[in-house]
C-alpha cells in the first residue's frame, strides 16, 4: 500500500512531492493522528495553564491534565488498534508524513504507558522534605536561579515548584509518538527535535545537585544537536540521492523501481555514494538516541545528572521512540540496502553489549550502572533489529515494552532511597539495603533480576525473543556474543544484590523514604508487567507479532 | 491419563511455592509459625510426591501423569510435564530431603539479637525468608524434575539459582574462623561465585536453547522445545539435524549440566558454596539442586542428541573419572569439614556421570540410583556435620578431637554416613556406586578399574575425618562440654539411616521404577548393553 | 531347614541392632543378651549340621533364596544363602569360636563401661561374617566381607581415646579396601564373561572361559584375599590390629575373619584351577607370607605382635595350600579349622595375661607366670603345642597334610614351597617357644620396676594412661575367661586328629572341593620325620636363647635384621614413604592447583574483565568534546565502513 | 554555475563546524558550530532541490532553520544557565560527570 494511492491528488504524480500536494487543501485523517494530536493539544493547554492559572492550583491542574491526557491518547491509541489501523486498515496518514500501522501504534501504545507512570513520578512530592510550607517534588524551585545563590534560597523557602515540567513532558511524549511513526525523512527530523528539546530542558531541572543536572543538560544538549547535526545532513544527501524525502519514494529510487526517473536522479541514482553516505549518517543520528556504541558516551553523564524520574522517563522512552524509528528507516526505506547495513549493524551491535557491559561492572553510582546496562540493552536489541524478519521486529517491539518497564521501575527504586543530601546513588550506600527495607531492596533485585534476563522476569521472555530471532535470521554468533555479554552483565547486577543483602548496613546509611501513591503505583506497575511478562508473555507477544509488519 | 485428570505433578510443584508465598508473608513475630508452616507444606509436599510415585506404574507409558497446556506459542513452549521412572524417583528424593532440610535449619535462620533498633527488626524477616527460599527451591526442582519441555525446563533450572543464591549468601554460619566481617565476605563471594558460574552455564545452554529451536523450526511444521515431539521426529527421520549443529548445542546443554552437577574443571563454586553456606543448605545444594545438572544429562543431553552424546563419551568418561580421583584426593586434602564434603560430593557427581555415559543399563540405572542414595547419604553426613559445627562454632577438622567419648550418638550417626558415603556394603549407596562400575567396566574396562581405585581413596577421605574428629583424647574444653544429639536432631538423622539401611537392602522397588526409564533412554541412544562374553549361562537357582 | 539358614544371620544382627540401637538401659545386661544371640546362631548352625549329616555327600547343600536384591536387566543380584559343607564349616567354626569369645568378653570386658557396644560390634562381626560364608553370590558375599571389616574397624578402634587404635582401625580399613578393588573388579570380570556373579553358574561354567579371563579373575580375588588375609603385599595392618582388645584379635583377627580370604580362594576354586599362572602366584604369596609372619613374629617383644606375625604365617600355610589346588583346599581349610582353635586359645591366654599384668603387653616384663595363672599357662602350653605342630596335636596333622602338599606340586616348585614350608614350621617353633619361655618361665620380670620405659618402640600408651604405674598382680583370669579357653585348649589338642580320623575332614569338604591326593616325591613318613626335626631344632634354638640366660627387659639393639624385622621388614616404612607421604604431598600439591589453577582461571577471568572494565571506563573522561570526537569518529567509521562493504 | 559545487562548499562548511564542534571550548562557540553545520545542510537540501527540480529540499531548509531556532532558544537557555552557575561557559569545566 503506497502513500500515493491514499491522497488523490499525488497520485498522478510520478515522484512524490510536499509542494505539489500542498497546492490543494491536503486531507488530514485527524482520527488516525488523534493519539499525538491529543498529547499535543494537552500539552498547549499546559502552557496555557502555566500562563494563567494561580500558582497554587497548577500543580493539580497539570498533572491531571498530563495524565487525561496521556491517557486519552492511549485510549485512542486503542480504538485504533481495534479498528483494524495495527493490521488491515494500516495506511500512511497525513499526507504520507505518517504511518499508522501496527509497530507505530504499538510503540505509540507502549510510550503512552510509560508517559503515564511517568507522570507519577514526576508528580511525587512525599519524598524531599517540604519546602515553604508545602510538599516540593524533585525538580528545582527556580530554574534560573544560579545554585546555592540568594534566588534560589528565596524559591526555596516560598516553596516554589517548577510545574512546567509537566508540559515538557507533554512535548517530548508528542515528538516521541510521531518519532517511530514518521514516514518521510522531514518528519523524522521534527519529531526528532520536538522530543529532545523538552528533554534538554528537563534534564537541566533537578532540585538537588543542580550542577551535575545543568552539566548534563550541555553535555546532552550540545552532543544531541552534534548528531542532530549529522542526521539532517544525512538526510539532505538522501534527499539528493532521492529527490523525496518520502520513506517509499526512496525505497523506490533505492530498489531501482522508479518508473522513469528524470535526468538529475538518473544522475544521481548512478552512484550509491550518496545513498550510503546519507543512510550512514541518519542510522547514526538514530543509534545516537538509542544510545548505541560508540554513539553512546552521553548516556551515563545524562543518565546520571538528570532529575531521576526524567532519567527513568527518559532512558524508557526515547529508547522505545528511537529503536521504533530506526526499524522502520532499515525495513522500509534501507531494505534494498540490507547487506550494506547488516554487518555495519552487527558490529554495533557487538561492541554495545561488550563495552556496556564490560564497562558497568566497575561503576560506582547505581545511575550510572544503569545507564552502562542501558547500553548493554541497547545491544541486545540491535541484535533483534539486525534479524531483518518480522519476526525479529515484533521480537524487538515485545523487548522495547518490556525493557521500558522495567527501566521505569528501576529508577522511581532509586528516587526512594536517599540521605541528607537528596538521593544517595553512590552504590556503596545501598550497602544492606535489603535489611532495612526488604521489600524496596527485593523490588529492585527483582528488577536487576530482570534486566539480567533471568527466566521468570520479563527480561528472560524478551532477550529469548530477540535471540531467537536473531538466530533464526543466521545471526547465531551475535546470539552466541549476546549471551557471553549477558554473563558478563550478571556480574554487575547480582554485585547490587550482593551488597544490598549481603553486606552490612553502614550507620550513617540512607533511609528509605516512603512514597506517596504516585510511586507506589509506577513501581507496582513496573513490577506487575515485569513478572506478568515474564510468566505468561504470550499474550503480548501474539500484540507484537501482529504489530510486526510495516506500511508502505 | 492426561484428560482432565488432577494435575498431581504440577500440585506437587504448586504446593510448596504457594508454601513459599505463605511463609514469607507471615509477620516478622511469628517465627515459629512460619516454621512450622514451611514444615507442614514439606510434608504435604512429601505425600504429594508419595502420590505420584504410588500412581506411578512402572510397566506402563515412558512418561505418566502427563499434562500439557499451551503457554508461549510464539516460542513453541508448551507448559508440558510428566514423570518417567527417573524423574519420580528423583522428585520423591527431593520432597522427602526437604523436610529433614527444614527440621535440621530450624534454628538457622534468627534475626540477630542485636540487631539495628526495633524499627529494622521489624521489616528484616529472616526466618520466613529462609524457609519460603527453601520451598521455592523445592517447587522449582520438582517442575525441572517432571519438564518434558526443553524450554520449561531450562526457565526453572535458571530460576532455581536466584533462591539458591539468597539461600548462600544470606545465611552463613553464625561463627566464622575467620571473623564475622570476614566471614560475611567469604560467603557473598561464595554466592556470587555460584550464581556467575551457574548463570554462565546456563546462558550458554540459552544459546543451545534457541539453537535448538531454529533447527526444529527449520525442518518441523512448527520450532517446538517438546521432548517427545522432537525424539518422534528424529525417530521418523523428520528431522535430522547436521552432525556439527548437533554437537553445538550437545556442548551448550552439556556445558551447563556439567557446570550444575558439577565435573571437573568446573567445579570450584561447589566447595566455595557448601563451605560457606550453612549444613541445611549445603545440602539442599548438594543433595537435591545438583542433581538437576545430571538428571538433565541423562534426559536432554541423551535424549535429544544421542549421536553427539556418543561422540562426546571418551571425554566425558576422561573427564568424569578425573572428578572421581581429583575430587578425593582434594577431599583427603581439605582441613575444613564441609569443603570435604562438598570434594567428597564432586568425586561422587563424577560416579554418576561416568554411570550416565557408560550407556549401559547398569550404569545409567546405577547413576540414577546414586544421585537419589547420594542425596540421602549426604544428607546425612553433611547435617550431622552440621550439628558439630554448630556445638564448636567451627568449621576446621583440626578443632575437633574425641568427640565420641562425650557425644556417642552424634559420632556414630556421623560414622553412619561416612560409611555410605564410601559406599559400604549394606547402605544404599553401594548398590548404586556397584551398578555404576560394573556398568562402566562392561563397556570401557579400564575405565571402570580407575573409578574402582576411587573406593580406597573414599575410604580414606571419609576415615581420616572420623578419626580427626571423633577419635582421640579429649583435650579441648570446648569439645568436653559437647552435648549430645537432641531430640530435634535425631528425629533428623534417624530415619535417614533407616532409609539408607532399608534401600541398601532392599532397593528393588527404586529399581523397579527406574529400569524401565532406563531402557528408554538406552533405547533414544540406541546403544544395547553388551553381551556377557560367555552366552547363555543359565542362572541356575 | 532351608529357612533356617535365614536365621544363622538375623540371629546376631538382631543382636547388633538392639544393642546399638537399645541405649543405656541395655548396659547391665547386653552382654548376656549378645553371647545369648551368639550361641543361639551356634545352637541353628548344629542343628543344620545334624540335619546335613542326614543327608549324602551330594544332596547336603542348601539353597534359600530371600528376596531380589539389585535386579538391572542383565545383572540379577539376589539375596539368597547356600549352605554346603564348606559354608558349615566356616558356620560352626564362626559360632563355636564366636560364642566362646562373647562368654570370654563378658570377664574380660567387664570394667569397660562401653561394654554393651562392644557386644554390639561383636554380634554386627558374627552376623556379617555368616553372611560372607552363606551368600551364593559373589555380591553378597562382598556384602559380609565389608561387613566383616566394618567390624573389625569397630573394633580394632574400640579404644577410640588412644589414637593407636584408632589410627590401625583406620589403617587396617583401607588396606582392606585395596583388596577390596580387586574383589569388586573379579565381580566386574565375572559379569562382563559369565553374566552374572552367582557361584553356581560362574564356577560351573569356569572352564568354558579363555584363560586370560580366568587369570584376570584369580589374580583380583587373591587380591581381596591378600587385603582380608593379611598376605603380602597387604599384610601391613595386621600388626596394628592388635590395638583393639584382645577377644577382638582372638576372634577377628586370628580365628576367622583373617582366613576369609582362604574361603574365597577355596570357594572359587574352580577358576583357580583353571588358571594356572593365578594358582603360580597364589602359592608364591602364601609361601612369601608364610616366611615373613614368621620372620616378623620372631623379632616381636609385644605378645600380641608376636601372635599375629604367627597368624600371619599360619595363614600364609593355608593359601599355599589353596593355592595347589584340588590336593589343597581341604588341608587348607582343615588348618584353618585347628588354627582358629590354637590360636584363638593363644590370644585368649594372652588376654588372660594381659587382664593380670594390668595390660602390659611387652613379654619381656613377663616372665615366670606359670606359677600365678596356672589354667592360663596350661591352656596356653596346650596351644603352644598345637601350633608348633607337635606329634599328635591339631597343629601337627594339618601342617603336615600342608606340607606334604607343597611338595606334591612337582617339579621345582614343589621344592621350593616344601622347603618354605618346612623352614616356616621351624620358625613356627622358634617364636612360638620365645613366646612360652618369656611369658610363662624364667625369673618374674615384672617385679620392681619403674614406669614403663617410653624408648621401647612396643610400649602401649594405653599403660601409662590408665595411670596404673603401680607393680602388677598377676593373678589368674576369672571362670567366664577360663572356661572358652580351656575349650579351646580342648579343641587344639583332639581336632586334628579328629579330622584326620580316616580323612573324615576332606570327604566331608570333597563334594565342594573335589580332592586329589598328593603324591609326595619323597615318602611321607621323611616329610613327617623332617618336620618334627624342624620343629625341634626351632624349639632347642630359642630354649638356648631365652632360656639359657637373663632375658633383658630393654630389648638389645640387635641385629640389622632383628630390627629391620621388628619394623615389620621395613614394609610398613615403605608403605609409609611412597603411599602416605607421597598422597599426603600430592593432595596438598592439588589443593594448592585446585586453588591457583582451576580456581584461578576463574577468578583470572573475572579480574580481567574487572581490569579491562577499569581501563575501558576512563575513556569516559568528562570532557563533552571528546563524548563528540567518540561521536565523529563513529560516524567516520559506520560511513567508511558503509561504502568498504560495498567496495569489497 | 554548476550546482555541484554548492554540494562541495556545504561539505566544506560541514566539516569546518564539525571541527569547530571538536576543537573550541567555548560552549556558545561550540553551539555556534553546531549550527554551521546544520546551514551546511540546508545548503545542500536547496542545491539539491535545484538539481532535482522539486522544491521538497526548499521546505525542508524552512523547516530546518525554524528547528534550529528553536535550538538556539533552549541552547542558549542551557549554555547561559550553566554560565551562571560557574561563571564560565567552557565546555570542558563542565566535566563532573566522569568514569
Amino acid at each position: 500500500m503506497s502513500a500515493t494511492t491514499l491522497s488523490g491528488a499525488a497520485a498522478a504524480e510520478p515522484v512524490h512531492s510536499l509542494w505539489t500536494v500542498a497546492a490543494e487543501a491536503p486531507s488530514i485523517e485527524y482520527a488516525q493522528l488523534s493519539p499525538t494530536l491529543i498529547v499535543l493539544g494537552a500539552a498547549v493547554v499546559g502552557i496555557l495553564v502555566e500562563a494563567f492559572a494561580p500558582r497554587r492550583a497548577r500543580y493539580g491542574v497539570q498533572v491531571a491534565l498530563a495524565s487525561l491526557g496521556f491517557a486519552g491518547a492511549f485510549a485512542a491509541v486503542l480504538a485504533l488498534a481495534m479498528g483494524g489501523y495495527a493490521t488491515d486498515k494500516a495506511a500512511v496518514a497525513g499526507v504520507g508524513a505518517v504511518a499508522v500501522d501496527g509497530p507505530a501504534l504499538f510503540l505509540q501504545g507502549v510510550i503512552l504507558l510509560v508517559a503515564l507512570v511517568a507522570v507519577f513520578t514526576f508528580a511525587e512530592r512525599r519524598l524531599e522534605p517540604r519546602a515553604g510550607g508545602g510538599p516540593v517534588d524533585s525538580f528545582a524551585a527556580q530554574p534560573a536561579a544560579v545554585p546555592g545563590g540568594e534566588g534560589e534560597k528565596a524559591a526555596v523557602k516560598a516553596g516554589w515548584t517548577t510545574t512546567e515540567i509537566f508540559p515538557l513532558l507533554l512535548f517530548a511524549v508528542g515528538g516521541m509518538l510521531l518519532f517511530p511513526a514518521a514516514n518521510d525523512l522531514l518528519t523524522l527530523f521534527i519529531a526528532l527535535e520536538v522530543f529532545s528539546l523538552p528533554l534538554y530542558l528537563l534534564c537541566a531541572l533537578a532540585r538537588r545537585r543542580r550542577l551535575l543536572s545543568q552539566e548534563a543538560a550541555v553535555k546532552y544538549f550540545l552532543l544531541g544537536a552534534f548528531s542532530s547535526a549529522f542526521l539532517i545532513f544525512g538526510i539532505a544527501l538522501l534527499y539528493g540521492y532521492a529527490g523525496t524525502v518520502s520513506y517509499a519514494g526512496i525505497a523506490e529510487v533505492v530498489e531501482g523501481t522508479v518508473p522513469s526517473p528524470g535526468p538529475a536522479l538518473a544522475a544521481s541514482m548512478s552512484s550509491d555514494a550518496l545513498l550510503l553516505v546519507g543512510g550512514a549518517m541518519v542510522v547514526m543520528g538514530l543509534l545516537f538516541k538509542v544510545g548505541a556504541v560508540p554513539f553512546h558516551m552521553w548516556t551515563p553523564d545524562v543518565y546520571q545528572g538528570a532529575p531521576t524520574p526524567v532519567t527513568g522517563f527518559m532512558a524508557a522512552a526515547t529508547k522505545v521512540a528511537a529503536f521504533g524509528a530506526l526499524l522502520r528507516l532499515l525495513y522500509v526505506v534501507l531494505p534494498g540496502l540490507r547487506w550494506d547495513w547488516e554487518p555495519v549493524l552487527w558490529g554495533v551491535a557487538i561492541v554495545s553489549m561488550l563495552l556496556g557491559a564490560v564497562v558497568a561492572i566497575t561503576q560506582t553510582d547505581v545511575k550510572r550502572l544503569l545507564a552502562y546496562s542501558s547500553i548493554a540493552h541497547a545491544g541486545f536489541i540491535l541484535a533483534g533489529v539486525v534479524a531483518t524478519s518480522p519476526e525479529g521486529v515484533s521480537s524487538v517491539l515485545f523487548y522495547l515494552l518490556a525493557y521500558s518497564f522495567v527501566t521505569l521501575g528501576a529508577f522511581s527504586v532509586v528516587t526512594l532511597v536517599r540521605d541528607a543530601g537528596g538521593e544517595a546513588t553512590h552504590l556503596s550506600k545501598w550497602a544492606g539495603l535489603g535489611r532495612r527495607s526488604p521489600l524496596v531492596a527485593a523490588v529492585f533485585a527483582v528488577f536487576l533480576l530482570a534486566f539480567a534476563g533471568i527466566p521468570l522476569t520479563s527480561g528472560f521472555a524478551g532477550k529469548f525473543a530477540v535471540f531467537k530471532a536473531a538466530a533464526e535470521g543466521g545471526a547465531g554468533a551475535l546470539v552466541v556474543v549476546g549471551v557471553i555479554a549477558s554473563a558478563i552483565a550478571a556480574f554487575f547486577y547480582v554485585r547490587v544484590i550482593v551488597l544490598m543483602f549481603f553486606s552490612e548496613p553502614s550507620p550513617e546509611g540512607p533511609t528509605v523514604a516512603i512514597p506517596s501513591a504516585f510511586t507506589t503505583v509506577a513501581i507496582g506497575v513496573g513490577v506487575a508487567v515485569t513478572l506478568v511478562l515474564g510468566v505468561a508473555p504470550q499474550y503480548f507477544l501474539d500484540l507484537a507479532g501482529q504489530a510486526g509488519v510495516f506500511v508502505r | 491419563m492426561s484428560d482432565m485428570s488432577f494435575p498431581l505433578v504440577t500440585a506437587t510443584a504448586v504446593l510448596p511455592a504457594l508454601g513459599a508465598v505463605a511463609t514469607a508473608a507471615v509477620p516478622a513475630a511469628r517465627r515459629t509459625v512460619a516454621k512450622w508452616l514451611a514444615l507442614a507444606v514439606s510434608l504435604g509436599t512429601l505425600v504429594l510426591a508419595g502420590w505420584v510415585l504410588a500412581a506411578f506404574d512402572a510397566g506402563g507409558e515412558r512418561y505418566q501423569l502427563t499434562e500439557s497446556y499451551a503457554w508461549i506459542a510464539d516460542f513453541g513452549v508448551r507448559y508440558e510435564v510428566g514423570v518417567d521412572g527417573i524423574a519420580a524417583a528423583l522428585i520423591a528424593l527431593t520432597a522427602l530431603l526437604i523436610p529433614f532440610i527444614i527440621a535440621a535449619g530450624w534454628h538457622d535462620a534468627e534475626p540477630d539479637p542485636d540487631g539495628e533498633g526495633a524499627d529494622a527488626g521489624r521489616r528484616w524477616r529472616p526466618t520466613q525468608g529462609f524457609f519460603a527460599l527453601i520451598l521455592m527451591v523445592e517447587a522449582m526442582v520438582i517442575i525441572s524434575f517432571a519438564a518434558t519441555d526443553v524450554f520449561v525446563f531450562y526457565i526453572f533450572f535458571e530460576a532455581m539459582l536466584i533462591p539458591m543464591y539468597f539461600l548462600i549468601g544470606g545465611f552463613g554460619d553464625r561463627a566464622h574462623a575467620a571473623g564475622e566481617a570476614e566471614g560475611a565476605k567469604q560467603r557473598s563471594y561464595a554466592a556470587v561465585k555460584f550464581l556467575l558460574y551457574n548463570l554462565a552455564g546456563g546462558l550458554i545452554m540459552l544459546a543451545a536453547v534457541i539453537g535448538l529451536y531454529v533447527v526444529t523450526a527449520d525442518q518441523l511444521p512448527a520450532g517446538t522445545f517438546s521432548l517427545q515431539q522432537i525424539a518422534e521426529a528424529r525417530a521418523s527421520g523428520e528431522l535430522e539435524m547436521a552432525t556439527n549443529t548437533e554437537r553445538l548445542l550437545f556442548l551448550g546443554f552439556f556445558l551447563a549440566f556439567a557446570v550444575k552437577a558439577p565435573l571437573w574443571p568446573l567445579h570450584t563454586w561447589l566447595p566455595n558454596a557448601m563451605g560457606e553456606s550453612t549444613a541445611p543448605v549445603a545440602v539442599l545444594i548438594t543433595a537435591v539442586v545438583d542433581k538437576v545438572g545430571t538428571f538433565a544429562m541423562l534426559r536432554f543431553c541423551l535424549g535429544l542428541f544421542p549421536e553427539a552424546s556418543a561422540w562426546a563419551t571418551p571425554v566425558v568418561i576422561v573427564l568424569a573419572l578425573v572428578s572421581i580421583v581429583y575430587g578425593a584426593l582434594l577431599a583427603v586434602g581439605q582441613r575444613d569439614i564441609k569443603r570435604l564434603v562438598a570434594y567428597a560430593s564432586i568425586s561422587h557427581f563424577g560416579f554418576i556421570i561416568l554411570g550416565i555415559f557408560a550407556m549401559t543399563s547398569q550404569g545409567q540405572s546405577g547413576a540414577t540410583l546414586y544421585m537419589v542414595f547420594h542425596g540421602i547419604s549426604t544428607a546425612a553426613l553433611m547435617l550431622v556435620a552440621g550439628f558439630l559445627i554448630s556445638r564448636r562454632g567451627s568449621r576446621l577438622i583440626a578443632d575437633y578431637g574425641g568427640v565420641q567419648k562425650v557425644a556417642p550418638v552424634l559420632a556414630g550417626t556421623f560414622l553412619i554416613g561416612g560409611l555410605a558415603t564410601l559406599s559400604l556394603p549394606g547402605l544404599a549407596p553401594f548398590v548404586s556406586e556397584f551398578l555404576v562400575l560394573v556398568g562402566t567396566f562392561s563397556r570401557y574396562p579400564a575405565a571402570g578399574i580407575v573409578a574402582t581405585a576411587g573406593i580406597v581413596l573414599a575410604a580414606i577421605y571419609v576415615l581420616l575425618l572420623y578419626q580427626r574428629t571423633m577419635t582421640g583424647p579429649v583435650d579441648k574444653p570446648e569439645i568436653a562440654r559437647m552435648p549430645d544429639l537432641r531430640p530435634r536432631e535425631l528425629a533428623v538423622v534417624a530415619p535417614l539411616i533407616a532409609l539408607l539401611i532399608f534401600l541398601g537392602v532392599f532397593p528393588k522397588p527404586l529399581t523397579d521404577i527406574v529400569n524401565p526409564a532406563v531402557e528408554h533412554t538406552l533405547s533414544d541412544v540406541r546403544e544395547t548393553d553388551p553381551e556377557p562374553e560367555l552366552p547363555a549361562v543359565e542362572a541356575t537357582e | 531347614m532351608d529357612s533356617l539358614i535365614g536365621l544363622l544371620v538375623a540371629a546376631p544382627l538382631l543382636g547388633a541392632a538392639v544393642l546399638l540401637c537399645g541405649g543405656r538401659r541395655l548396659d547391665r545386661t547386653g552382654h548376656w543378651l549378645g553371647t545369648a544371640l551368639a550361641a543361639t546362631s551356634f545352637v541353628i548352625g548344629a542343628v543344620l549340621f545334624f540335619d546335613m549329616l542326614g543327608r549324602e555327600g551330594e544332596d547336603r547343600a542348601l539353597h534359600q533364596h530371600l528376596f531380589s536384591w539389585v535386579p538391572v536387566q542383565g545383572f540379577q543380584a539376589d539375596v539368597a544363602f547356600q549352605l554346603d559343607q564348606l559354608s558349615m564349616t566356616f558356620v560352626l567354626l564362626i559360632t563355636g569360636v564366636g560364642s566362646l569369645i562373647h562368654l570370654y568378653s563378658i570377664g574380660y570386658m567387664e570394667h569397660d563401661e562401653r561394654r554393651r557396644r562392644f557386644f554390639g560390634y561383636l554380634n554386627l562381626f558374627l552376623a556379617a561374617m555368616l553372611l560372607l560364608v552363606l551368600a551364593d553370590n559373589y555380591l553378597l558375599l562382598y556384602v559380609g566381607w565389608e561387613g566383616v571389616g566394618l567390624a573389625s574397624f569397630l573394633l580394632i578402634g574400640f579404644w577410640q581415646h588412644k589414637p593407636s587404635a584408632a589410627t590401625a582401625a583406620k589403617k587396617a580399613f583401607i588396606v582392606n579396601r585395596v583388596g577390596d578393588m580387586g574383589l569388586s573388579i573379579a565381580i566386574f570380570l565375572m559379569f562382563t564373561t559369565f553374566g552374572t556373579f552367582a557361584f553356581g553358574p560362574v564356577l560351573e561354567n569356569a572352564d568354558r572361559a579363555g584363560e586370560g579371563t580366568l587369570t584376570a579373575i584369580g589374580l583380583m580375588l587373591l587380591l581381596a584375599a591378600c587385603g582380608k588375609s593379611a598376605q603380602v603385599p597387604l599384610q601391613s595392618w595386621l600388626g596394628d590390629a592388635m590395638e583393639g582388645p584382645t577377644p577382638v584379635s582372638a576372634l577377628i583377627h586370628a580365628a576367622t575373619m583373617v582366613t576369609a580370604g582362604v574361603y574365597l580362594i577355596t570357594r572359587s576354586g574352580a577358576i583357580f584351577d583353571a588358571a594356572p599362572t593365578a594358582q603360580t602366584v597364589v602359592v608364591t604369596v602364601g609361601a612369601v607370607t608364610l616366611l615373613f609372619g614368621a620372620i616378623v613374629g620372631c623379632a616381636k617383644d609385644d605378645i600380641k605382635k608376636a601372635l599375629a606375625g604367627s597368624t600371619m604365617s599360619q595363614i600364609g600355610y593355608m593359601v599355599l595350600a589353596a593355592g595347589l589346588g584340588p590336593i589343597g583346599y581341604a588341608f587348607a581349610i582343615m588348618h584353618l579349622v585347628t588354627h582358629g582353635f590354637f590360636k584363638a586359645g593363644l590370644f585368649l591366654g594372652a588376654g588372660s595375661v594381659m587382664h593380670g599384668m594390668n595390660d602390659e603387653v611387652d613379654m619381656r616384663k613377663y616372665g615366670g607366670l606359670r606359677r600365678y595363672m596356672p589354667v592360663t599357662f596350661v591352656t596356653f602350653g596346650l596351644g603352644y603345642l598345637a601350633i608348633i605342630g607337635f606329634p599328635g596335636l591339631s597343629g601337627f596333622f594339618s601342617k603336615d597334610l600342608i606340607i606334604e602338599a607343597a611338595f606334591s606340586a612337582g617339579g621345582v616348585q614343589g621344592w621350593v614351597l616344601g622347603g618354605a614350608t618346612l623352614l616356616g614350621a621351624g620358625l613356627t617353633a622358634y617364636y612360638m617357644t620365645r613366646v612360652m619361655i618369656l611369658t610363662f618361665f624364667g625369673e618374674p620380670r615384672w617385679k620392681n620396676r619403674p614406669a614403663p620405659s617410653p624408648a621401647s618402640p612396643d610400649v602401649e600408651p594405653s599403660a601409662q594412661e590408665s595411670g596404673e604405674h603401680a607393680e602388677p598382680h598377676p593373678h589368674e583370669s576369672p571362670r567366664s575367661m577360663t572356661i572358652p579357653m580351656i575349650v579351646l585348649a580342648f579343641g587344639s589338642v583332639f581336632a586334628g586328629g579328629l579330622f584326620n580320623w580316616g580323612e573324615a575332614f576332606v570327604h566331608w569338604l570333597e563334594p565342594v572341593t573335589s580332592f586329589e591326593h598328593p603324591h609326595p616325591p619323597i615318602p611321607i613318613p621323611v616329610i613327617t620325620a623332617a618336620t618334627v626335626t624342624m620343629m625341634l631344632l626351632g624349639v632347642g634354638v630359642a630354649w638356648a636363647q631365652y632360656a639359657r640366660r637373663p632375658v633383658p627387659v630393654v630389648a638389645p639393639r640387635g641385629s640389622l635384621l632383628t630390627r629391620s624385622a621388628r619394623r615389620d621388614l621395613l614394609q610398613d616404612d615403605f608403605n609409609h614413604a611412597v603411599f602416605v607421604s607421597g598422597g599426603q604431598h600430592l593432595t596438598r600439591s592439588l589443593v594448592y592447583l585446585d586453588h591457583t589453577v582451576v580456581d584461578g582461571a576463574v577468578n583470572g577471568t573475572a579480574a580481567a574483565f574487572g581490569g579491562l572494565s577499569g581501563r575501558m571506563r576512563k575513556l569516559q573522561n568528562g570532557f563533552a568534546r571528546s563524548y563528540a570526537v567518540s561521536m565523529f569518529g563513529g560516524a567516520a567509521v559506520l560511513v567508511a565502513a558503509t561504502l568498504l562493504m560495498r567496495a569489497v | 554555475m554548476n550546482p555541484v559545487n554548492y554540494l562541495y562548499l556545504a561539505a566544506l562548511l560541514f566539516t569546518i563546524g564539525a571541527t569547530g564542534v571538536l576543537i573550541r571550548r567555548n560552549a556558545i562557540i561550540v553551539f555556534m558550530s553546531i549550527e554551521l553545520m546544520l546551514n551546511a545542510a540546508n545548503l545542500t537540501l536547496v542545491a539539491f532541490s535545484r538539481m532535482h527540480g522539486n522544491l521538497d529540499g526548499q521546505i525542508m531548509a524552512f523547516f530546518v532553520m525554524v528547528v534550529a531556532a528553536a535550538e538556539v532558544v533552549v541552547g542558549l537557555a542551557i549554555i547561559v544557565m550553566l554560565y551562571r552557575s560557574r561563571h564560565s561557559a567552557s565546555v570542558d569545566d563542565a566535566s563532573l560527570m566522569k568514569l
